[in-house]
């Protein structure tokens, strides 16, 4: 039997995020950058580009906001 | 029960260990040292703990956090030290947490020096701290009251959740006297108010209660009257029919009593009204007093009018309310005799 | 009602005499209260205490007319035999005191205390024997029986020893002789 | 690699300002406790300051204390309830003006309490004024011209206060940088352990940006950290297990 191996992503809640972009300076892929969309706080959110995401999971570590989590999906 | 000969200090140690306070955490200033020498000794042989503090902010501040954590807790001081103190009892009486004071009064303001006196009359009235609170604040004339009260307060304490303060001074601390003790009491800790972990449950925060209590106002003033309809304690001797009522608490209280018995031996109506809560101050004392009151007289050791403030504002000053300020010297009972007879005479 | 003054150099055992007294007392069924010396009065050589002893409640610890002065030495005689009423006691450990020096008109009791418990061998316990003159001369519980509240006292603190009883039966028989 | 997962314990979001390092901090600590599975068991003591604010999103048991006194008062926790796990979380201005003497003698005592001193070189909560911990030449709102050292005093260095005290632990970590947050993580723990352990007193404190009141953004904040608090403010482990390091 083969093990079906999960896929991991990225999941962001927008509206915590207070644009500090500790996230875009600590990307080490530059796969993040500011949106110029503006969620429930007034903040210009964070968007990822998930061609670039390698899943390091450094955003989720350096976010003082917790939008962002690793997940693996089947 | 067998008696005991006891200082005011040390009995009033044991009484908080009968009553199973759990943790003192306290700093040396005469004349109160012996509640932490005593407690030293006895309340780790007894399962608690003792701690010197580095302060009297950081006890009071032990205090708040054991307290917080639902245990008997208490600490102790003097004068100065007691300023000290109302930072953390404001904070105490914020959280709404049980916790007992002590002030054994000394005299005069900054440092002043370590003779009995009755001058934190003020600062123990009328909350010492900041902001919207009241401390229940009991006032013993003798060791045994001492005694008494102490484990009196812890109850109350826990009942209204609310600091409550033992005012004695330095003559009630410092004197012996036979003393009967009540058996050690068992309390739990584990009130449901009581920080312990949340341990599967919600998790609490001990803070100042304004922050989730509706209508907090109301709610603070309808618990500081209800404490004032409930609590008022006084002893009233010979008062009903009395032309001149002496008013006075603790120490001097007792020299009031001899001078009531010595007047009336001679045929002077003097009768005394001893407060022994100070606050809730005991308003009910002074209604029906009788027709031929003429005047009140409150006997203070203090260099300024104290008590003599709520004497008037509990009598709505229809009789004169006069002062007699012994300062720090416990006046003989002749003297407060003459001081009434010369009222009289007025 | 008695009121006492016990007082003397400090390390003379002034206050232990007087809760001794007190405590004994106590044992007997009285109401006592005992006060220490305190604030600048502790600040010269002198210590003292103050008792008042009763078979009935105590109101007033504090009194202006002592009717016992226990005095150990001469700054005790010279600064507080005038709180002694007229009708008083004194007290004098006559080996630290010129007795001389005592007013006129009260009773004194002359007690060599401080030579007589130290042939005894038993020098800390002049006080004891200032006790001994002091029940004695006061009468307040028989001699023998207030020595058995002596002995339970230091019984019951682990540090009794016959001297104690022999110098206070010794300071009592110094009145007896009078 | 797992999951990285939000910790449970942060029931809300955080009141925090843009790029405050608070947030991770309180992040990296619900980490620690999860994993340690502490929670049920932890008893928090805070003062006042921007720390305070927690008290509503970490979802542990809390008292708050009168400014400077939190660790005073988790003392008299611990002292009456030895078997929860009690910590301190504090900022500089807290615990090391007003509050410098409790937050000193509870390591005098060796008290089983774990501190959490977060070093943002400011006033945050009040609005930007100096702390002992401000750098000199920083200007604040009560040093608007720099602050002057031989007015108000170099920079308090309480790892130096405390290196002498016979303590357990004793750690300096920074949320400055992505590898700097993950050793942290293991300093807290490490501090935690002691606790846990009955080994006495551990301390950890935190470099942290305040871009708000430094008036910065978040990458300048971050420069400013590499560049000058760390200068003032070494990072390491002090005291391990009660021993003293070389770091």
């Amino acid at each position: 039997m083969t093990k079906k191996k999960k896929k991991r992503i990225v999941t962001q809640s927008n509206n915590r995020c207070k644009g500090c972009r500790f996230c875009e300076i600590s990307c080490p892929a530059e796969a993040i950058s500011v949106s110029s969309e503006v969620n429930a706080k007034g903040y210009n959110y964070m968007e990822i580009d998930h061609k670039k995401c390698t899943t390091c999971g450094v955003c989720y570590t350096v976010c003082p906001d917790y939008v962002f989590e690793i997940i693996e999906v089947a | 029960m067998t008696r005991a000969f006891m200082k005011g200090n040390h009995a009033l140690a044991e009484a908080a260990i009968r009553a199973n306070m759990t943790f003192f955490g306290g700093y040396p200033i005469t004349p109160q040292s012996e509640i932490l020498e005593y407690l030293s000794d006895n309340l780790p042989k007894a399962g608690g703990t003792f701690l010197q503090a580095e302060s009297e902010l950081a006890g009071v501040n032990m205090v708040y956090g054991a307290a917080a954590a639902g245990h008997r807790a208490m600490t102790s001081s003097s004068g100065p030290g007691f300023s000290l103190l109302q930072e953390g009892i404001s904070y105490i009486a914020s959280a709404e947490l049980p916790a007992v004071f002590v002030d054994v009064q000394r005299y005069g303001s900054g440092l002043g020096d370590i003779f009995q006196a009755q001058s934190d009359y003020y600062v123990a009235t009328r909350g010492g701290g900041h902001g919207d609170y009241r401390v229940i604040a009991y006032a013993p004339a003798s060791v045994q009251e001492t005694v008494d009260l102490v484990g009196l307060a812890f109850d109350k304490a826990e009942q209204y959740r609310n600091p409550c303060l033992i005012l004695s001074d330095a003559s009630i601390a410092q004197m012996m006297e036979p003393v009967v003790f009540p058996e050690k009491r068992k309390c739990d800790p584990d009130h449901e108010w009581a920080v312990r972990g949340k341990r599967g449950g919600d998790f609490k925060k001990i803070t100042s209660t304004m922050y989730y209590t509706e209508n907090f106002d109301q709610y603070i003033h309808d618990k500081y009257a209800t404490i004032q309809a409930n609590e008022q304690r006084w002893e009233s001797i010979q008062a009903e029919d009395a032309e001149i009522v002496l008013v006075a608490y603790g120490i001097s209280s007792r020299i009031c009593k001899e001078a009531v018995s010595t007047a009336r031996a001679e045929g002077i109506r003097l009768g005394l009204i001893r407060p022994i809560t100070v606050w809730p101050f005991p308003e009910e004392a002074f209604d029906g007093l009788g027709k031929g009151l003429r005047a009140y007289l409150t006997v203070e050791l203090s260099a300024l009018p104290r008590l003599r403030d709520d004497v008037m504002l509990a009598t709505g000053m229809k009789t004169p309310v006069h002062h007699f300020l012994a300062g720090n010297t416990v006046p003989s009972s002749q003297t407060i005799v003459k001081q009434a007879v010369a009222l009289l005479e007025k | 009602m008695l009121s006492v003054i016990c007082a003397g150099f400090g390390g003379q055992g002034v206050l232990t005499a007087g809760l001794v007294l007190a405590n004994v007392s106590m044992a007997g069924g009285q109401q006592v209260t005992w006060v220490p010396s305190y604030g600048s009065e502790m600040r010269g050589g002198t210590a003292s205490c103050r008792l008042r002893i009763s078979d009935s409640e105590i109101l007033n610890p504090f009194f202006d007319q002592a009717d016992v002065l226990i005095a150990m030495n001469q700054e005790s005689v010279d600064t507080m035999q005038d709180m002694v009423a007229k009708d008083g006691t004194i007290i004098v450990n006559s080996t630290m005191v010129d007795i001389r020096t005592v007013r006129d008109g009260m009773r004194m009791i002359d007690v060599p205390a401080t030579a007589l418990s130290s042939e005894m061998g038993n020098p800390r316990g002049a006080n004891i024997a200032m006790l001994g003159a002091t029940i004695a001369a006061t009468a307040l519980f028989p001699v023998e029986s207030f020595a058995d509240g002596i002995d339970s006292y230091f019984d019951a603190k682990g540090r009794n020893t016959p001297l104690n009883r022999a110098c206070f039966l010794d300071g009592a028989s110094a009145v007896k002789g009078e | 690699m797992t999951e990285k997962r939000i910790p449970k314990t942060l029931v809300e979001d955080n009141k925090f300002c843009p790029g405050c390092g608070h947030g991770i901090i309180n992040r990296v600590l619900a980490e620690v406790l999860e994993e340690m599975e502490l929670v049920d068991m932890a008893i928090g003591s805070v003062a006042v300051g921007c720390a305070c604010l927690m008290i509503d999103t970490f979802g542990t048991d809390w008292v708050q204390a009168a400014h400077g006194r939190a660790a005073a008062v988790a003392c008299g926790i611990k002292r009456v309830r030895p078997e929860n796990f009690v910590f301190t979380y504090q900022g500089d201005g807290d615990s090391l003006a007003i509050g410098f003497s409790e937050t000193m003698y509870a390591a005098v005592r060796n008290e089983n309490i774990t501190a959490f001193i977060v070093n943002n070189g400011i006033f945050g909560m009040t609005g930007g004024q100096m702390a002992p911990t401000s750098l000199p030449g920083q200007r604040t709102t009560t040093s608007p011209a720099g602050k002057d050292p031989s007015l108000a005093g170099q920079p308090l260095n309480i790892i130096n206060q405390m290196r002498q005290l016979p303590i357990a632990y004793l750690a300096r970590g920074s949320v400055g940088s992505f590898k700097e947050i993950i050793k942290l993580k293991k300093y807290i723990k490490a501090a935690v352990t002691n606790q846990i352990e009955g080994k006495g007193y551990g301390l950890v404190e935190i470099l942290s940006p305040c871009p708000t009141n430094w008036k910065m953004t978040m990458r300048g904040a971050l420069d400013h950290m590499g560049d000058n608090v760390k200068n003032f403010f070494p990072t390491g482990e002090f005291i391990k297990e009660g021993v003293h390091t070389d770091a």
